[in-house]
Parts: structure tokens; C-alpha cells; sequence
């Protein structure tokens, strides 16, 4: 599954998700008024629709969807931009802009690697060497022995003590939330989404966000809420209520 | 032949060529002009001038065998009309199936040089360890020593077969792709624009 | 050529002998008539007629690339007169250095004592295969038992021709690294706990 071909029908725009984000990014098209929600409910639709988990997807869209939700959460919460990041707004700006454009470039890069593939893909060449080609050892020359003490002693160097706040995007798996919540509910009726991810990364609370939503599909639990941005109340479901230990989405047992 | 003029020594371009030929039909990896002048014993320029005639000779529509200039150096292949015969009896080289995240690793590997696990993650925003496996399996990527600075990471390139396999003549025929500054620079100044407009 | 009575498809021979040069460049061993008319999709018969015009095309004294039987079927060579620019080719200068793969699965295995692969991943932070591959190739490490503990994954060791090679009478001349540990069971435990570090 490419996540960039992902078809999207929202309010605001009707297309590939490849050209909603080329469209954000020359801003030709509001984020504000994109529902992003809607973006994550297809994702999850073509991702049930297949008979494995497509981790590789899933990591994607993750990365795609939380620089979306990050750049419109800036548009629409300005009060809040010193709680965005640990960075400061600046140096925020920077490092998300900087990033979003290189991974767009790498995209770049990959999909002429791509073409040209198919491309090229009806010249064959021989691999290996020639059938009946002279076979010679070529004796290797002498050694320094100095260089096997420089190799281990640069395997036996600490790593440095690096920040991850530039470092990869780490994403706890979706997996650990959906068992979360599960927990949850099982020693409680309801709980407010927000509370529980309060003291979450953000992209932790990206993660548990799509846990949500995949066990609301699942019917394993009700969401409420009673206007845009108020608080999200989880709930559990009658027939959860009902059987609530019986049941095993096989998306749980395949993503772990 | 009968050149009676001709003050260049005897030796004619022709058996230069068929010398080609034979180091080329053995060779297992293209070979550079440096290469086959030094074991042909003859210079860098009659080279030249010989794999034009061999080049004539295995040439697309003209022989099932084909001279191309690939990877920093010279070597044969089959004819592309002959690949789907070639399909039924060999692996396509090292390029089946990439995925998404394969084909992304690449690229990074490509433009940005040597560079480390970490390094592409930070590019891509998801680990690499998958792609990198996977990649050095199909033998486009190599270990190209360790990051002294970064705590020993190891470091990986491409390999002369990624030229092969997509067809470069060097690493420089990889398209120059939009700047990254410029795109940073937009992008930043469009969320600056933002924070001002709630400020004001 | 008039072949009024022939019931075959007209495909012309020399078109299949086009198909089948392009198999046998790409080919790493010989070729039999069988498999060269399945990928050909035409018939042993016809593949024979068509390896005769291949062979006259590609004969001593005609070609640098000669087209030869052998016991496994056929096989493009260099010709003959060729032999000494072929030799010269692939005698280059054994100025071959080891690749930091390489060097590293040595300097583990040299220093710790006999190690598994897993063992010589879990170090380097990457696998191992190939490195261990080409040294065991090269002569320079052997197999040296079995680990004990579960699994049993084959050791290795250096061996006489490694201490040649790196110009040592045994392996306790190799350079001291007091920095790192004392004994084989110090720098072991050293590399282990980095490698811990760093996957952490």
C-alpha cells in the first residue's frame, strides 16, 4: 500500500493524499480547513481491507500525519506553541520545516529512482563472473596488524549521549495503546481521552489517537464528544459490556 | 589493408577491438578505459577509438549482445529486445520488488552520500534498519566505514551494481532535485507568516 | 531465404541466434541446449542451427569472443589469442585491501577468542554474513567448534595464514589494548556492553 496514493473525499479537498500535501506545502490550500480526522478514518479503511498489517505504511503515514497535525495545531492554537515543542518557536519552525522538505525531497529522489527503474528493468547483465573466465587468487597484501587494534577500538567507543529531540520520529507501536485502552475500560465504564494522554509525547498521543479510532471501528468502544476541540469521552460499548472478554481483533494479534 | 602513408605504429584498431571484446566477455564488472588500456598494453586514446568499433559492432537491433557505457566503465549486456528470453532464465539483477521505503533508503543513500542508519532515519522520520538489510542483501548498498563522530555508526554508499542496475553512467547523472534550503526557507516563512497573524 | 514447405513459424534463424547471443552473455555457466531453446521458447533443433551461425560469428581469429562447447553445454570465452591481455586483467596488482567489515570480524575474532556470527553481530551492531563469508573464502579465519550455549552456532577463529598475513609470529604479538581490556574476557565484556549502549 503507498500511502501517497491514498484517495481521499473530505469536505475540503478530492484527490490523492500525494497532492493534498503538495497543495499544503505551496499553500494553496488551507489546513485549517482540512479534516485531518477524516484523512486518518481512510487510512485506516484501505489498512482493514488488507489481510496483513502493513507496518511499513503505517510508519509513513504516522510521520505524514503528525507533521499535518503539528503544522495545523500551530495555525489554530497559537496560545499554545510554547507547549508544542520543547524547542523554542524558532528553532521549531526551523527544524520542522527543515525536516518536512527533506523528506519530501527523498520522496523526490525515490520516485525518479522508481521510473527510472522500470525503465531500465529490460537490461539484463551478467552477476556473477564469467563461465569460462581464468580463475587467478589475487593474494591479499600484507596487513598492519595496528589496524585490527584501530578497528576494535573504535567498536569498544561509547556511543554519545545523543538528544532525540533530533533524532529519529520515534513512534510507540499502536499495538501498546490499543492494549491501554482495553485495560481501561475493563476497570472502568468511561475515561476522558485527554486526561489519559496528558502526559504522553505528542507523538505518543498521535499513536494512542489511532488506537482510538481503530477500536472504535473494531466496536469495542463509543466516542463522544460534545463540540470540535471539547473533551473526547471514551465509553465502552453495550456488547462490550456483554462479552467483553471474549473478544481478540486479529489486528492486535497481527500487529504484535 | 594498404596504408603506406601511415607513420602510427602497425598495430590496427581492429585487433585493439577484438582485444576489447575478450577482456569485456570475461570482465565481471564494467570495465573503466584505465582498466582496459593498461591489460589490452596499448593507450587510453586508441581504446577509445577501438570500443567505438566494438560498440558498432554489439549495438541494440545489430547483435543480441549490447556495449554499454555504464558505472565508470564499459561493459556488455544482453540486447533489450532479447528480455523477455532473459526473464525466463534469470533473476533480474537486484531489482525486483523494492519497496517504498527500499526506494526512499536509496535515494538518501545516493544524494547524500555515505551516511548512517541514524542518518537516514532522521531523513525519514521511521527507522531503516529493515530497508538497509535489505538493501545490502541486493548488494545496492555497501558498509562504507564507521562515523568517527557519531559514536561509530556505520556508514553505507552505493555500489558500482546500483549504477548498473538503474543504468547510471556515475552517481553525477542522478537529476539535481529542488534545493532543500529553498524549501526549508519557504516553509519556515510560511509558519512564521502564521505566528504573526495570532499575534496581531 | 525460401522455405515454402516449412510448417514452423517463419521466425528467420538469425533472430534466434540473436536471442540466444543475449543468453549467453548474461549467463554464469553453461548453458544446455535444452535450456537455451526453453528460455528461447523454440525448439533444440532449431537452437542448434542457430548456435552454428553463433559460432561462426564468434570464432578464433574472427572474434575476441569465442563461442565454445563444454561439457555442461555452451559458453562464451575470450579467444585464445587474447589469453595474455585476459591474465594481465585479472593478475592486477594484489594491493587488495580488507573492507572495514572485514577488518572488524578479524580484530573481534583475533581479540575475544573464537565467536559466533551472532556473537560477531551483536558487536558490530550489524550482521556479519557476508564479511565472515570472504574471510572464511580468503583463508584468513576457520571454523573452530561449536559454541556450547544454545543454538550451538559454529565459532571461528584467525588462522597460521592470518598471522602471515598481518606479520605475526602468534596472535599474543597482536598490538596490546590496555585501553580497552586487559585480557580476551575484559575486551569481550568491554564490546558487549558498548554494543548494549548503543542498541539501547
Amino acid at each position: 500500500m503507498i500511502v501517497r496514493e491514498l484517495e481521499l473525499d473530505l469536505d475540503a479537498f478530492e484527490g490523492p493524499f500525494d497532492l493534498l500535501l503538495a497543495l499544503v506545502l505551496k499553500e494553496e490550500l488551507d489546513l485549517r480547513d482540512v479534516d485531518l480526522a477524516g484523512i486518518v478514518i481512510a487510512f485506516l479503511e484501505r489498512l482493514a481491507e488488507k489481510e496483513e498489517l502493513d507496518l511499513e505504511a503505517c510508519g509513513e503515514f504516522l510521520v505524514l500525519i503528525a507533521a499535518l497535525l503539528e503544522l495545523k495545531a500551530r495555525a489554530l492554537f497559537p496560545d499554545e506553541e510554547a507547549e508544542l515543542a520543547e524547542l523554542d518557536p524558532e528553532e521549531a519552525a526551523e527544524e520542522l520545516a527543515r525536516r518536512l522538505a527533506e523528506y519530501r525531497r527523498a520522496k523526490e529522489a525515490a520516485g525518479w529512482l522508481r521510473d527510472r527503474l522500470a525503465g531500465e528493468g529490460d537490461r539484463f547483465f551478467r552477476l556473477g563472473p564469467a563461465p569460462l573466465a581464468p580463475r587467478v587468487e589475487t593474494p591479499l597484501a600484507p596487513q598492519d596488524p595496528e589496524a585490527l587494534a584501530g578497528a576494535l577500538r573504535l567498536l569498544a567507543q561509547d556511543p554519545p549521549d545523543v538528544s532525540l529531540s533530533h533524532m529519529a520520529l520515534r513512534f510507540p507501536p499502536v499495538s501498546l495503546f490499543l492494549e491501554r485502552f482495553r485495560g481501561l475500560l475493563r476497570r472502568r465504564s468511561r475515561f476522558d481521552f485527554e486526561t489519559e494522554v496528558a502526559e504522553l509525547t505528542r507523538l505518543e498521543q498521535a499513536s494512542a489517537f489511532l488506537a482510538l479510532l481503530e477500536l472504535r471501528r473494531a466496536g469495542e468502544l463509543a466516542i463522544e464528544q460534545a463540540a470540535p476541540f471539547a473533551p473526547i469521552r471514551v465509553s465502552r460499548t453495550q456488547q462490550e459490556n456483554n462479552a467483553q472478554s471474549e473478544r481478540t481483533a486479529a489486528w492486535t494479534v497481527r500487529s504484535a | 589493408m594498404d596504408r603506406p602513408l601511415r607513420l602510427i605504429p602497425a598495430d590496427p584498431l581492429d585487433q585493439l577491438a577484438r582485444t576489447l571484446e575478450a577482456l569485456l566477455v570475461v570482465a565481471s564488472a564494467p570495465l573503466s578505459i584505465e582498466e582496459l588500456a593498461a591489460a589490452a598494453g596499448d593507450d587510453p586514446e586508441r581504446v577509445e577509438d577501438a570500443l567505438r568499433l566494438v560498440g558498432e559492432r554489439f549495438a541494440e537491433e545489430r547483435s543480441g549482445i549490447v556495449l554499454e557505457h555504464v558505472a565508470g566503465g564499459w561493459a556488455f549486456r544482453a540486447s533489450r529486445e532479447e528480455a523477455a528470453a532473459c526473464a525466463r532464465l534469470f533473476e533480474r539483477p537486484a531489482q525486483r520488488n523494492l519497496s517504498q521505503a527500499a526506494l526512499e533508503t536509496l535515494a538518501i543513500v545516493a544524494y547524500v552520500g555515505p551516511c548512517s542508519r541514524p542518518d537516514i532515519a532522521r531523513i525519514r522520520g521511521v527507522a531503516a534498519d529493515s530497508a538497509v538489510a535489505n538493501l545490502l542483501e541486493r548488494g545496492l548498498i555497501a558498509e562504507a566505514g564507521r562515523d568517527t563522530a557519531a559514536g561509530g555508526a556505520i556508514r553505507y554508499r552505493t555500489t558500482p551494481l546500483f549504477e548498473r542496475v538503474f543504468g547510471l553512467e556515475s552517481l553525477s547523472e542522478l537529476p539535481r532535485l529542488g534545493d532543500v534550503g529553498e524549501d526549508a526557507a519557504g516553509i519556515r516563512d510560511r509558519l512564521h507568516a502564521v505566528a504573526e497573524k495570532r499575534s496581531a
